[in-house]
C-alpha cells in the first residue's frame, strides 16, 4: 500500500485558482463537479478562454502573408505565443525549434515519419518502454515494420521504474538509433528521470524523443536541461485549448529532415514537379495553422507561469500523498506504481476487489465524481501489469483535498452497492 | 437503490448464466470494447438451425457481463436465423436498466458477438427506436 | 474587362448580418475595417465564438472514453457536430464518412499517404489541374516521385477554365489513377463543374479527390450529388474556427485504407508488436481530436444553413458583378478569371500597371481595406498566367456593397502614390 | 505623403540604380521572398577584397526594389569582409522609412542575396536594437 510522504496537503490547501475555471462552479444532476480526470485532459481558465474569444473577436486574420495591418496582428499573436511557448519550456535559444502540431499524438508521428522513415533500416531498432501510451507505442510499431528495422521494450521493474543498467545493456547492443520515452506515465504516475536517460542516449549517438503530455502541466519542465532531441506535448493537459500540441526539436536534426505534410505556408516554392522547404518552423506546418489556439496556448503558459510551475509541483505532490493516505482506507484497493508520492505525478490509477473499473468510475460519477476508467491507452502495460483495466484519479492545478474526500467517500459508497 | 445497478444486474454480474467455454462448439466469436479494452467472447452449439447451447466467456464491468448472462437465458433454443436479427431495442428492454450513451457499448457487447457469430456481422446493434 | 452580371447589387444589398460579426465592428488606425480577404480566412460569428467558449466554460472533458455525465455531455457535442456537419453537406449517409482534420491540406495529405501510397505505383498517373493551391499540388508530387508514378497536370484555358474533352483525353490514356482538383480556384475564382468532371472520372475507374475549401462557405454543396470519391474542406474559410478542417470520404473506400496518424482513439487493441484499427472514422483520427474546434464548426454550419446558402450564393454572386464592373473603372487595372460572375466566385485577383500587388495592398491596408497580395499559395497557375503576384479582393457572406466602393477609392488613391 | 512610400522610394523603385547582370561576375545569389514569390538576385565582381561592382535583378514590390537600389550605392567599394556582417539595421537606416513587421522581408530580401553571395550565409539579416 502506498504511503503518504510528509508535506501533506492539510485538508483545506489549495492554490487558490478555482476561481480562474468557469467549470468548476457547475452542478452536474445537482452535485457538485469534482473534477478529477486532469491527466485525460485539464479544465481551462478564463484567461484562456478569453485569449482564444478575444482572437476570434477582434485580430483574427490568416497569418504569414498578410500585409494589412489585422494581418500583422494576427501574425504577431501567433508567433508571439510560439516565442512565450518556447521560452516557458527552456527551448528558445535557436539551437531549439518549436513547431505546433494538434496533440502530441501529432508530433511523435512527425518525427517517426519525416526523421525515422530517413534514418531507421533493417538492422537497426528503436527502443520504447513498457509504459508508453498508445501514441508513443503504435507509430514506432509502423515505421520498423515498415522499415524492417526491430521494436524493442524496456521493461519496468515492480515499483512500475525504469532501469538504467537495463537501458544501458540495450545500448550497448549498438543497434539502438532511437529512444522514445514519457516523461511521466499516464497509468503509474512515475516520474523518469529524463536527463540520465537522455545523457546516456546521447553518449550512445543515438536520438531521443520524449514525451511530455503528463509533465509540461504538472512540474517544470526546461527542455534544454533534459538533453532530449525532440519533446513533445500537448496543448489540452495543460489548461490550453484542445487542437494545439507542441513539439521542440534540436534544429540541426530538424534542418536535415523532410517535412511531414506539405502544401501552403511550409514552401518556399512551387515548380510543377518539386517544390522547395520554408525555412524552420514553417518546414513542418502545412496549411493554415490553428492560429486561435495557439493564441489560447500561449496565454495558458502564462497563466501557469504566473501562479509558477514549482508551486504546482509542491501542491500537487502534497495532494497526491495525500490521496494515496485515503485511497489506502479503501479495502481491496490497490494502487499501481511508485510507493513513495515524491516519485510520482498527481495521479493515482487502482483496481478494487470485485468491482470492475468501469463500474467504479460510473458510481463514482453519479456522486459527481470525475474519474477515468480502462486501459488509459495503455494496452502494452495493462498487459504487464496482469490488468484489463484500472480506475484513475488524477489533480490538477485546480484540484483540493476536499475533493480527494469526496472522492473516497463516491469509493466507499460504490463499494457498497456491489458488497449487497 | 441504484437505477442502474438493480439487484438483478448485481445478481447476473456476480452469478453470471452460461458462462465458460463450451466444448465442441459451431460457431465463436470474440472482440474487444475498443473505450475499454474488455474482451468477450462466445461459443455456439447449433442443432436444428437453433442455438442448442452457449457460452459467453471473457471478463468486463456488471453491465457487459449482466447483459450477456440476461441473454444467454433468452438465446437459448432461439433459431439462428432470429438471433441474426436482434437489435439494441432487444437488447436494452431486456436488461431494464437505463443505459446512458457512454454505457451503451458495454451493454451491446455479448449481443454483438452473438450477432457477429451468428451472421458474421461485425457491426454495432443499432437501435431502431 | 469584366462584365457585370444582371442582378447586379443595389448599393446597401445585404444579407443583414453584419452584427453577428464582432470583428467588423473595429476601427484600425481611426478607420473602419473593411475586411475583404475572406478567401484567406473568414471572420466569425458570435455564434461560433460562444460555441467554443461555452464548450470550454461549461462542457470540456475528453471524448470517447469516459463514464461520467459531464464525459458524455463532450461526447454529445463533438459527435453531434459532425452529424450536422455531414447533413450541411449532404453526406449523412453511410455510404460516406466524415473525418475531423486540421484543415483542407491535412484532408489532402492524409489521402496521399493512406489512399496513395497503396494505390499509386510506377506506370500510374495522378492528374491535378493547372489551377490548384499548393495544398493540393505538393503531396501529389511527393507522392508521384516516392511511387514512381507520373504527376500531370489539366490545362486551363484563356477564360480560366477546364476543358472536359481534354480532361477525356487525359483519361482515355488509362494510367489515371486519381485525379484531384479544386471545387473553386481561390485565384481564378472559376466554379469548375464537379459533376460532369467526378462521373467522367468515376466511368474511367479513377478515384476523385475534390478541394472545396473556397466552394463550402460560399454556396449550397452536396457531397452525393458531386459524386466525388473524397471532398475535403477546411473550417477557418467557412465562419468556423481555426484548427479544424473536414474529409468527407466513400466509407467503403476508407474501409480498405490504412491509418494516417496512429495513436490513441484509432485502436481497437494493441499488442507488442502490432495492433488492430477501430472502427471509421475514428481509424483517422488519432490522438485526443480538436473537439472545440469541432463544436465551433457545427456551430458555423448551423449558422451558414439559418442564413441559407443559396441566399449566401445569391448575395455574392450579385457583390461579385459589382466588385468587377467597378474594378473594370480603374485604368491599368486586369482581373484574371472568367469575366461572368455567374461563373465565378466572390473573388477578383488583379494586377494594376506600374504598381507591384504587395504595393496595392500595402496601400489599401493603410485605407483600412483588408485585401491579400502575392502569389496565393497557386504558384504553378501564377506561372502560367505568366505573372508573379495578383492583388485580391474576396468577399463573404458579411460583405456589402459600400465596402467595393471603399476598396475602389483606396485602390485610386494608391495609384495616384505610384503616379506622382 | 505617405511615410512609408516618400519620395526617394518611389524614385529608387522606378528608376532603380545598378540593375541588370553583370557580366564576367565573381559571386552571385539569388532568393524567393517565400510569402509573395518574389525573386532577387545579385551579380557581384570582385577585386582586393572589395565589392568592385555589382547589379541587382528579379522583380519585386517598391519596398525591396528601392531597398536593393539604395544598398547597392553603398556597397559598391565596401570590403567583402564588411558586407558579410552588415545587419538588418544597416539596411533600414538606410531605407529611412518605417518598416512593419509584415514588409520586414521586403526590406531585407536585397541585402540577404547580397550576405548569401558574400559569406553563404541564408538566415535573414537580425535586427540588433
Ligand atoms: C483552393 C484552396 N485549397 C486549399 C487551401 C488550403 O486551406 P488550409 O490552409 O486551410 O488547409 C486553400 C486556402 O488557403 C484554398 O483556397
Ligand atoms: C503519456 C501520454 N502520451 C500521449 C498522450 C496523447 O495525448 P494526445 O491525445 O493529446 O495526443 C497522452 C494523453 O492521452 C498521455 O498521457
Amino acid at each position: 500500500m502506498p504511503q503518504a510522504v510528509s508535506g501533506l496537503a492539510p485538508a483545506g490547501a489549495s492554490l487558490a485558482v478555482r476561481q480562474d475555471f468557469p467549470i468548476l462552479g457547475r452542478r452536474l444532476g445537482g452535485k457538485p463537479l469534482i473534477y478529477l480526470d486532469s491527466a485525460a485532459t485539464s479544465q481551462k481558465p478564463n484567461a484562456v478562454i478569453d485569449a482564444v474569444a478575444d482572437y476570434m473577436r477582434h485580430h483574427n486574420a490568416n497569418v504569414h502573408r498578410g500585409v494589412y495591418p489585422l494581418a500583422a496582428e494576427s501574425d504577431a499573436a501567433y508567433e508571439g505565443a510560439r516565442t512565450r511557448i518556447a521560452a516557458f519550456t527552456g527551448s528558445q535559444a535557436p539551437q531549439w525549434t518549436t513547431v505546433f502540431t494538434r496533440n502530441v499524438t501529432e508530433a511523435i508521428n512527425l518525427v517517426a515519419a519525416s526523421w525515422g522513415r530517413a534514418n531507421i533500416g533493417p538492422g537497426d531498432a528503436v527502443l520504447i518502454t513498457e509504459m508508453e501510451h498508445h501514441a508513443n507505442v503504435v507509430p514506432w510499431q509502423m515505421l520498423c515494420t515498415e522499415r524492417g528495422a526491430e521494436l524493442r521494450y524496456l521493461a519496468i521493474d515492480e515499483h512500475g521504474q525504469l532501469s538504467l543498467e537495463a537501458l544501458q545493456d540495450e545500448l550497448d547492443r549498438g543497434d539502438v538509433k532511437l529512444v522514445s520515452f514519457t516523461h511521466v506515465s499516464n497509468v503509474l504516475g512515475t516520474i523518469n528521470p529524463v536527463a540520465d536517460i537522455t545523457q546516456r542516449i546521447r553518449t550512445a549517438g543515438a536520438i531521443s524523443f520524449v514525451d511530455g503530455a503528463q509533465a509540461v502541466p504538472h512540474m517544470p519542465v526546461d527542455v534544454a536541461t533534459l538533453g532530449a532531441d525532440f519533446y513533445g506535448w500537448t496543448g489540452h493537459k495543460a489548461v490550453g485549448p484542445t487542437g494545439i500540441g507542441v513539439l521542440h526539436g534540436r534544429t540541426d536534426v530538424m534542418e536535415a529532415m523532410q517535412p511531414f505534410m506539405t502544401g501552403g505556408d511550409m514552401i518556399a516554392s512551387v515548380d510543377l514537379f518539386s517544390a522547395t522547404w520554408n525555412e524552420l518552423p514553417y518546414k513542418f506546418e502545412a496549411g493554415t495553422p490553428a492560429i486561435a489556439e495557439a493564441v489560447g496556448l500561449g496565454a495558458a503558459v502564462d497563466y501557469l507561469s504566473a501562479v509558477g510551475m514549482e508551486r504546482v509541483r509542491d501542491h500537487e505532490r502534497a495532494l497526491t500523498g495525500y490521496m494515496l493516505t485515503r485511497l489506502a482506507e479503501i479495502p481491496g484497493l490497490t494502487v499501481v506504481g511508485p510507493q513513495d508520492a515524491g516519485a510520482r505525478s498527481g495521479l493515482a490509477a487502482f483496481t478494487i476487489d470485485g468491482m470492475h473499473p468501469h463500474d467504479i468510475a460510473e458510481l463514482a460519477g453519479r456522486a459527481g465524481v470525475c474519474i477515468r476508467a480502462g486501459h488509459h491507452c495503455a494496452q502494452p502495460l495493462m498487459r504487464r501489469l496482469g490488468l484489463a483495466a484500472t480506475a484513475r484519479a488524477s489533480v490538477g492545478i485546480y484540484t483540493e483535498a476536499w475533493e480527494i474526500d469526496a472522492l473516497i467517500d463516491a469509493l466507499v459508497a460504490g463499494r457498497a452497492v456491489f458488497e449487497d | 437503490m441504484d437505477d442502474l445497478y438493480r439487484d438483478h444486474i448485481l445478481d447476473h454480474y456476480k452469478r453470471p448464466r452460461n458462462f465458460g467455454e463450451l466444448e465442441p462448439h459451431d460457431l465463436e466469436r470474440a472482440e474487444h470494447n475498443p473505450l475499454c479494452g474488455d474482451e468477450l467472447g462466445v461459443h455456439i452449439r447449433v442443432a436444428d438451425g437453433r442455438i442448442e447451447d452457449l457460452r459467453f466467456y471473457g471478463h468486463g464491468c456488471a453491465i457487459s457481463q449482466a447483459a450477456a448472462s440476461i441473454a444467454s437465458e433468452e438465446l437459448k433454443g432461439m433459431e439462428l436465423t432470429e438471433a441474426a436479427t436482434l437489435d439494441a431495442d432487444w437488447m436494452l428492454d431486456l436488461l431494464g436498466i437505463p443505459i446512458s450513451a457512454t454505457r451503451r457499448k458495454c451493454a451491446l457487447l455479448g449481443l454483438k458477438v452473438v450477432r457477429g457469430a451468428v451472421s458474421g456481422d461485425s457491426s454495432w446493434p443499432e437501435q431502431s427506436r
